[in-house]
């Protein structure tokens, strides 16, 4: 059986990752994966602690199906939202998005 | 009137009073609302006048106390009474009200928002020497700063803004720290009170370490207002900024709330500290006196010149506290009485001459005696008070200072005395520059003080000589609290 | 448990999402868009009728996901409350147009829902739920100003940040559940009391979910996002999100410190006295510099989250009292500025403090107002803001926290500065040739008479509502 | 009648009321009422001295207030000494009212002169009457400003008006001095009432050591230092000159400035009790005594040299006191009051007369003028101590006091005093009034109302000598003593003042009738000594540039410290708010952002690196608040 630290080891790196691509990526939709990445590494979490350490209620599970949906939503709120930008800015590059500087 | 009836809250409320009144006053009505304002002070101080009348001089204690329970989740009661002390302090305040009220003539624009801001000053004052609840007191004290920030920085002279917002600040940065030593007195305290009266009963439980940094807290607040060296740089913009009537009411009465802080507050609650600093405040007092003098000498700015000699007679406020004596006390409290009233005259005197000549430059002037006869001998009449010559009341207050100084410092009285030879000085060259010499034909057709302008410095006039000759009468009403005071303070000291 | 039963506890915020649902459609009956918003109002009112017939003792309700306490039904009612007030100050702001109105009604209605779900949350999935529902809402209003560039902006960057910290909470709430084995907020204490996990382990884990509700009050350093978007989201919209969900950060905040890691707290309770005080500094003296009024509210508000964050840092039943007693002041204050610097961009178009010059001699009463409010925000009595203000220090002062106690005034006298200065354009200043006579509508009228006579009853008599908060925090939540 | 005491200087005081507010209604008729009110406080003065003669004193106060367990008193005490100093109060005020009829005539502020002059003898018979330090020290300051009014009377001067100025600052350098000696007697002995004070000292009360009361002696004295003009507060006195000459006779010789002296005599106990005190008044008295009279004998103003005479004079009466001859001193201050009162009010004919004031421009005036110089030459012989004038009896008892002293070098010097004072007087009286015209003067006769106080201060001056002489039994030390004294006349010292006396008048007379041309080719001669008489010593140059000037730079100095250092450093924590702001501001834009474009270059090291450069806003935020956690962890494990 696979122990628990391989899937938080894996859920790690998952976040690690995610995090990088939100540092580096240029495109407000690069960023937006990288997030759903970082995301699907906290359900790995819940999931493998769900497994591990509260085998007798759902809570965990439950709670990345909540994650999931959200998830869904979330992005599609954030697609809405690059959308606009992309109407106002012709870009979607965040680094050129600063209007409102210091 | 019976006693019962409320007339501490009446003489703080009628000014807010006013202030509603005023509301419904279209603006442009300006003589209705120059005579409403004017009545509306002068009944204020009718209310003072009538709240003597119910007052017993020989009691000590605060007297027609009126007590709600306000905030009672933390004990903070609306509280008032007056005593000796308090007394003489409303009266100022009523009496300098009234009279800056009436010399609020010289004030042409925006006639209206002057006057609300004009009586909600009023209140403040009045509910600051009247609250015997420190949570009470603080509110008030806040109440004054907002007033007067505006009152500055709308109708002061060219560097208003500069002077408004330094006068607010300072004086802020200063209560909060006295807001924090009041919420300390409040937790130290069992059971749990803002009241003075208890606070000070409780004063002997109070270890001395707490003490001082208490005092130190409230001193900050205190010291801003006195104001104490090296905390007084705020003072000469405000003063010299500030349109007559409010240099009147901020040299008068507001300097006195911190004196009045110390006397009130500091001092009953605080003995042990209040000793333990004597000395540190009688330094900073000689400071004040000596250094105040000297920066008045070299101003050539009449206002200022007497706004740097607030410093210096302030100075003898804080000796006489630091002298922990009924004599060092009674001078200071005479002290902030008669300066209230001289120094509040001088500004009106310089007011005068500034409506008529747009200068205050003393150099520019000179020889104005000749075509102004009745107001030079006011001002030789106030000026002769100021630098404290007996037989007027600002030797008094100054003279039992310094006794009650000399008693417990003798070398720092010794420089302060110094002071009074400076003060001499410069008080003598403003009347040379200004009166005396040959005249400038530039202010022939000056004319003489008018007959309003005259009645607002008659009275306090008669003050300045009833006092210095008969000092009896005040010191009979402010004694008795005095005494209060060091007497609950004397269980404690050494 | 009664489903039913449960469901009569959450009878407003039905009644809200039901509502939010009507005004989308009532958008097509409806021709006047003004019906639309008394129509959210009725019903906002309504939720604050059934509100106020409900019952103070502590309730728990769907297996624990939410609990009805008095806290919960007070901040229900203040999460009625700023909604009702931000609808009626965006009734005539003009930069929205007529056709965007239903949505916006629409959703505030439901981000009042989400409030006041988040007022009850007590397990880490009705958390996160709140906070993204809040969030995903927050987003959109934000990005709601549709072609204005700033809006847009602030849209995108209030999405990335916020979901970067609400993945960050999550990534934190994983590591509790995977320690405690439950996201019930109680149990989760009693299993973080009773573990055998590296103490470090535990920290990281509450500092992770602590990011999440830090970044949600503006806390620094997690306060990059504000100033941004609160510029660019339109007023109302910012009026909103500088009180509402701030006020509900901080609740979770309490119910997660104190029901969830009560236990810890004590070892981090400097180090959150410190992030405090870099609140209050950073949100003041960036502040001072501003010259766009928004912006300086903005950076005021990040101060302000700091004065409150001394009430949870001293972490007693007082502290508590004062940190909602403040926050209390603070919404009714902040809410009345923001309704006079809506009804002062309505005519001039501009939230520059300069175009504020000489609004005294245009509209005196509307300068009286902004003054008041200014001067209640700078915690001068005997305004609202200087109940709050006392209450926090005394709390600070009560514990101990002398330092946090003399940073906190301190950084109130630099407030003062500031707020000071727009009085000081409002009253010292010339007016400017072009300068018009502002005359707010009825319904910024409404609000902004109802915020001023709230900041004065409450400064002039703060019984009440000390006694309401107090009664509030009676009962730690069950 | 003494019960009635407190009524004498009520009468100047109402006139003073009636001459300032209604005064400019009467015109002319204000004289008349402040002579009526002066000649009702006279003869209250005789009746009250006709009874103190025989035996009767009276103190009588009331409380003027209360603080703690000290009560201040007012009140009055009339003794032998007040009741003689009464008289000569009032005796004088009175003549000289008399004599400004004429004076002042035509003067836009008569009305004022007169108030001011009511006002001054209120204060004075206050002074005069008060029967404790306080009160003393109260009246003390109101003759100060009396005379800071009348001195710059004609303020369009502005050198009148320096001179009031510069009278009131010397003076109140002095009552500095008197404040602190008032207060440690006060601190030590409980009280301030005279007649207390003489009787605690007598018991020796504790904790008063000698040094202390010496302490307090000095600090009271330099009181007396500034208001008699003594070394080195005199300047003060000849510059007051340049009020109206009536006031330069009655304030600045007759009374006010003999009123140090006075309050040395009242307060004589301290002074006997203090270990060295007398011997600083003394040693004060000579050396002002020396000085002045040297400066007097090169002066060319006829008040300057008045009033340098006076200085000299007042250095006497302060020797005698200093000596032990306290009737002596007392009787001297008597006798002076009258002679230097005459001196000065023929001055004042003089210049009222040919409008000058220089006395080489002057001379012969003899003729023109009779009453005047007939007075002067009384004057004159009076001071000088001529017998049997008044002079020589005051000033032989203060020889006798002296010598009694065993003080040689201090007897020479007085006698050398005596001998200057002879030659600077005549001189005076010989350039003015004898000898040819040096100038063509026009003169007008002076009124009747100005003759007649001279001849009646003549007689005084010639005749009230007599009560203190040995012919009347030195009646005077018998009635004003500090100690019961019997005093021996010493022939010696007698012969040896009238041979000073002469002396001087025999050289004036040789060098200013008999061969004129001496005293100019002494000076050439002995220039370096002319010059130092004729420019004062260089003392109000010493002063100028020592003290006054120093001390204006301070105040200048003060000030700029209050402006930049204080008050600088109170806005520069203001602007140092608003600058961290901006500073703030521009560290955010530049270097957090390079910061984080530095940490994710470090992050970027791990994969492309020239992406990293392009890192965009958003990012930097979100990196921000991820580096916040990490510093926030690094510190939770140091919590």
């Amino acid at each position: 059986m696979i122990p628990l630290s391989h899937y938080l080891i894996l859920s790690a790196i998952l976040f690690s990752i995610g995090l990088y691509g939100v540092f580096t990526r240029r495109s407000a939709i690069g960023i937006l994966l990288s997030l759903e990445i970082m995301l699907n590494a906290v359900n790995i979490n819940f999931v493998a602690f769900a497994k591990f350490m509260a085998p007798h209620s759902l809570a965990g599970q439950i709670f990345v199906i909540f994650t999931i949906g959200v998830a869904a939503a979330s992005t599609v709120v954030g697609l809405a939202i690059i959308v606009a930008i992309y109407h106002n800015y012709k870009t979607i590059f965040v680094d050129e998005i600063d209007v409102m500087k210091w | 009137m019976s006693l019962n009836f409320p007339l501490l809250s009446l003489a703080v409320f009628l000014p807010i009073l006013g202030i509603l009144v005023l509301f419904f006053i279209p603006k442009n009505k300006t003589a209705l609302i120059r005579v409403t304002s004017g009545i509306v002070t002068f009944i204020t101080l009718i209310v003072s006048l009538i709240i003597f009348a119910n007052f017993n001089i020989n009691d000590p204690s605060p007297q027609l106390q009126e007590r709600l329970s306000w905030i009672p989740q933390v004990n903070i009661n609306y509280h008032l009474g007056v005593d000796g002390l308090s007394y003489s302090m409303v009266f100022l305040t009523a009496l300098l009200c009234f009279l800056a009220c009436v010399a609020s003539n010289s004030i042409k624009e925006r006639i209206k928002e002057y006057y609300i801001f004009f009586l909600l000053l009023e209140a403040g004052m009045m509910g600051t020497f009247l609250a015997l609840d420190l949570f009470l007191f603080y509110v008030f004290w806040e109440i004054t700063l907002v007033p007067m920030y505006f009152l500055i920085g709308i109708w002061g002279g060219p560097r208003k803004e500069y002077a408004a917002i330094k006068f607010f600040l300072y004086t802020l940065a200063g209560s909060v720290f006295m807001l924090l030593g009041i919420l300390a007195l409040y937790f130290t305290s069992t059971p749990h009170t803002f009241n003075i009266l208890e606070l000070t009963q409780q004063s002997k439980f109070f270890a001395l370490a707490f003490q001082n940094i208490v005092f130190l807290a409230l001193f900050f607040g205190f010291a801003v207002k006195v104001p104490v060296f090296p905390f007084h740089t705020w003072l000469p913009d405000a003063h010299v900024e500030a349109p007559t009537p409010i240099s009147v009411l901020l040299a008068g009465v507001l300097l006195k709330m911190g004196a009045y802080g110390f006397f009130r507050i500091s001092y009953p609650i605080l003995p042990q500290a209040a000793n333990y600093f004597a000395f540190a405040i009688a330094v900073l007092a000689v400071i004040n006196i000596v250094y105040g003098a000297f920066v008045a000498m070299a101003q050539t700015d009449f206002k200022k010149m007497v706004a740097y000699s607030s410093v210096s007679h302030m100075g003898f406020v804080m000796l006489g506290l630091a002298a922990l004596s009924p004599v060092g006390f009674s001078g200071a409290a005479m002290q902030m009485f008669n300066h209230g009233v001289i120094t509040g005259a001088m500004f009106l005197l310089v007011g005068v001459l500034y409506d008529r000549a747009h200068t205050r430059e003393m150099g520019a002037f000179g020889g104005l005696r000749v075509n102004l006869p009745v107001f030079s001998a006011v001002l030789i009449f106030f000026s002769m008070a100021s630098l404290g010559l007996p037989g007027l009341s600002g030797f008094i207050g100054e003279f039992l200072s310094l006794l009650g100084g000399f008693k417990a410092f003798k070398v720092i009285t010794v420089i302060s005395v110094v002071g009074i030879v400076i003060t001499a000085g410069y008080i003598l060259i403003m009347i040379q520059k200004v009166l005396l010499g040959p005249m400038n034909d530039k202010w022939k057709g000056l004319s003489e003080i008018s007959f309003r302008e005259l009645v607002t410095v008659v009275p306090l006039l008669v003050i300045v000589l009833v006092l210095g000759v008969y000092p009896k009468l005040a010191l009979d009403i402010i004694n008795p609290a005095l005494n209060l005071i060091l007497n609950n303070m004397g269980a404690v000291l050494p | 448990m009664d489903l039913l039963l449960d469901l009569k506890f959450i009878q407003p915020e039905i009644i809200l999402i039901i509502a939010s649902i009507l005004v989308l459609m009532l958008d097509f009956m409806f021709k006047s868009k003004r019906l639309l918003a008394y129509f959210s109002l009725f019903s906002l009112c309504s939720a604050l009728l059934v509100l106020f017939r409900g019952s103070l003792s502590a309730h728990s309700l769907f297996s624990g996901m939410l609990v009805s306490d008095p806290l919960a039904l007070f901040l229900r009612i203040l999460s009625v409350f700023i909604t009702a007030v931000v609808i009626l100050i965006s009734i005539d702001y003009q930069e929205i147009g007529p056709g965007m109105r239903s949505e916006l009604y629409s959703l505030l209605l439901m981000s009042a829902s989400a409030m006041m779900f988040l007022s009850g949350a007590n397990n880490l999935l009705m958390i996160y739920l709140g906070i993204e529902f809040i969030s995903l809402i927050s987003y959109i209003l934000a990005a709601y100003w549709k072609g204005n560039l700033k809006s847009s902006e602030a849209g995108l960057k209030y999405f990335l940040f916020g979901t970067a910290c609400s993945i960050t909470m999550l990534y934190g709430m994983s590591i509790i559940y995977g320690i405690t084995g439950t996201l019930d907020l109680p149990q989760m204490n009693q299993a973080l009391f009773n573990n055998q996990f590296s103490p470090v382990v535990i920290f990281i884990a509450i500092l992770m979910v602590s990011v999440g509700l830090a970044f949600k009050v503006a806390m620094v350093p997690f306060h990059f996002w504000c100033p941004d978007v609160y510029e660019g989201a339109p007023t109302p919209v910012t009026a909103f999100f500088s009180v509402g969900p701030k006020l509900l950060g901080f609740a979770v905040l309490l119910r997660f410190l104190l029901g969830g890691s009560a236990l810890f707290y004590q070892h981090w309770m400097h180090l959150l006295g410190i992030l405090a005080i870099a609140t209050m500094v950073v949100g003041n003296l960036t502040a001072l510099a501003q010259t766009n009024i928004k912006r300086l509210l903005a950076y005021s508000s990040i101060a302000h989250a700091g004065y409150a964050l001394i009430g949870l840092v001293v972490n007693t039943t007082a502290g508590y009292v004062s940190l909602f007693i403040y926050l209390s002041t603070y919404i009714v204050m902040n809410l009345g500025a923001f309704a006079v610097v809506i009804a002062v961009s309505n005519q001039t178009k501009s939230d520059e403090i300069k175009d504020y010059a000489g609004l005294s001699a245009n509209s005196p009463y509307l300068a009286a107002m902004l003054s008041l409010f200014l001067i209640s925000l700078a915690g001068i009595p005997p305004l609202a803001g200087f109940i709050g203000k006392f209450y926090i220090f005394s709390s600070a002062l009560k514990e101990g926290f002398i330092y946090l106690a003399i940073a906190a005034v301190l950084n109130s006298v630099i407030a003062a500065y500031y707020y000071f200065n727009i009085i000081r354009v409002m009253y010292l200043s010339p007016a400017s040739s072009s300068a018009v006579k502002i005359k707010p509508s009825p319904a910024l009228n409404l609000a902004l008479v109802l915020s001023l006579l709230l900041v004065l009853a409450i400064g002039l008599y703060p019984k009440p509502v000390i006694d309401w908060v107090s009664a509030a925090l009676a009962f730690p939540s069950p | 009648m003494v019960n009635y005491a407190y009524l004498i200087p009520l009468f100047p005081l109402a006139a003073f009321v009636v001459n300032v507010f209604w005064g400019r209604r009467l015109k002319s008729k204000s004289a008349p009422v402040a002579i009526l009110a002066m000649l009702g406080s006279l003869v209250i003065s005789c009746l009250i001295l006709k009874e103190v003669i025989s035996g009767k004193t009276l103190e009588q106060s009331i409380e003027w207030f209360k603080v703690g367990r000290y009560s201040f008193e007012a009140g009055f005490l009339v003794d032998s000494l007040s009741a003689m100093m009464l008289c000569v109060v009032t005796l004088v005020g009175l003549l000289v009212e008399v004599y400004s009829i004429g004076y002042m005539h035509g003067d836009a502020r008569y009305h004022l002169f007169f108030a001011y002059l009511s006002l001054f003898i209120f204060s004075m018979l206050g002074l005069v009457l008060s029967n404790n330090l306080i009160q003393t020290y109260i009246f003390w300051e109101l003759v100060g400003v009396c005379s800071y009014l009348l001195i710059s009377f004609w303020f369009e001067k502005k050198s009148a008006a320096d001179a009031g100025k510069k009278a009131f600052i010397t003076n109140r350098i002095g009552d500095a001095g008197f404040f602190l000696g008032l207060s440690t007697l006060f601190y030590y002995l409980g009280t301030a009432n005279f007649a207390q004070i003489s009787q605690r000292l007598a018991h020796h009360p504790e904790g008063l050591s000698q040094g202390v009361l010496a302490l307090s002696a000095v600090l009271i004295f330099c009181g007396a230092v500034g208001k008699s003009a003594q070394f080195p507060l005199h300047v003060w006195l000849p510059d007051a000159m340049e009020g109206p000459t009536p006031v330069s006779a009655l304030i600045h010789a007759a009374t006010m400035v003999a009123a140090g002296v006075y309050l040395v005599a009242r307060s004589y106990a301290v002074f006997a009790a203090g270990h060295l005190s007398l011997e600083v008044v003394s040693y004060i008295g000579i050396i002002t005594s020396f000085m002045a009279g040297s400066i007097a004998l090169v002066q060319t103003d006829i008040k300057r040299i008045l009033a340098y005479s006076t200085v000299s004079q007042l250095g006497y009466m302060m020797i005698a006191l200093g000596t032990g001859g306290y009737s002596a001193g007392v009787f001297h201050l008597m006798t002076h009051a009258f002679f230097k009162a005459l001196l000065f009010l023929c001055a004042g004919s003089v210049i009222h007369a040919c409008g000058v004031q220089d006395i080489r421009q002057m001379g012969g005036l003899f003729g023109k003028m009779k009453v005047t110089a007939t007075t002067c030459l009384i004057g004159c012989l009076a001071i000088s101590g001529v017998p049997p004038l008044s002079g020589f009896w005051s000033k032989d008892e203060i020889l006798v006091s002296v010598y009694n002293s065993g003080n040689m070098v201090l007897y020479g010097l007085t006698l050398t005093v005596a001998f200057m004072t002879a030659f600077y007087m005549f001189r005076l009286l010989f350039l003015t009034f004898f000898g040819k015209p040096r100038e063509k003067l026009h003169i007008h006769k002076p009124a009747p109302t100005m003759d007649w106080p001279l001849i009646i201060l003549a007689i005084f001056s010639i005749f009230s000598g007599f009560v203190g002489s040995p012919l009347m039994g030195h009646a005077f030390s018998n009635f004003i003593y500090f100690h019961p004294e019997h005093i021996e006349p010493n022939y010696m010292v007698m012969v040896s003042s009238i041979i000073v006396g002469l002396a001087g008048i025999t050289l004036a007379w040789v060098f200013y009738i008999l061969s004129p041309g001496i005293p100019a080719a002494l000076a050439r001669n002995f220039s370096p000594v002319y010059n130092l008489l004729l420019n004062k010593y260089w003392i109000d140059e010493i002063y100028d540039r020592f003290i006054i000037r120093p001390f204006l730079r301070l105040t200048k100095f003060a000030f700029s410290f209050d402006r930049y250092l204080i008050d600088g450093a109170v806005n520069l924590t203001g602007t140092s708010c608003v600058a961290v702001s901006r500073v703030k501001g521009w560290i955010d834009k530049y270097i957090v952002d390079g910061l984080v474009n530095l940490i994710a270059l470090m992050v970027g090291a791990l994969g492309e690196v020239f992406r990293r450069l392009q890192t965009g806003l958003i990012q930097n935020y979100i990196l921000l608040i991820f580096t916040g956690v990490i510093a926030i962890v690094i510190l939770l494990r140091f919590v």
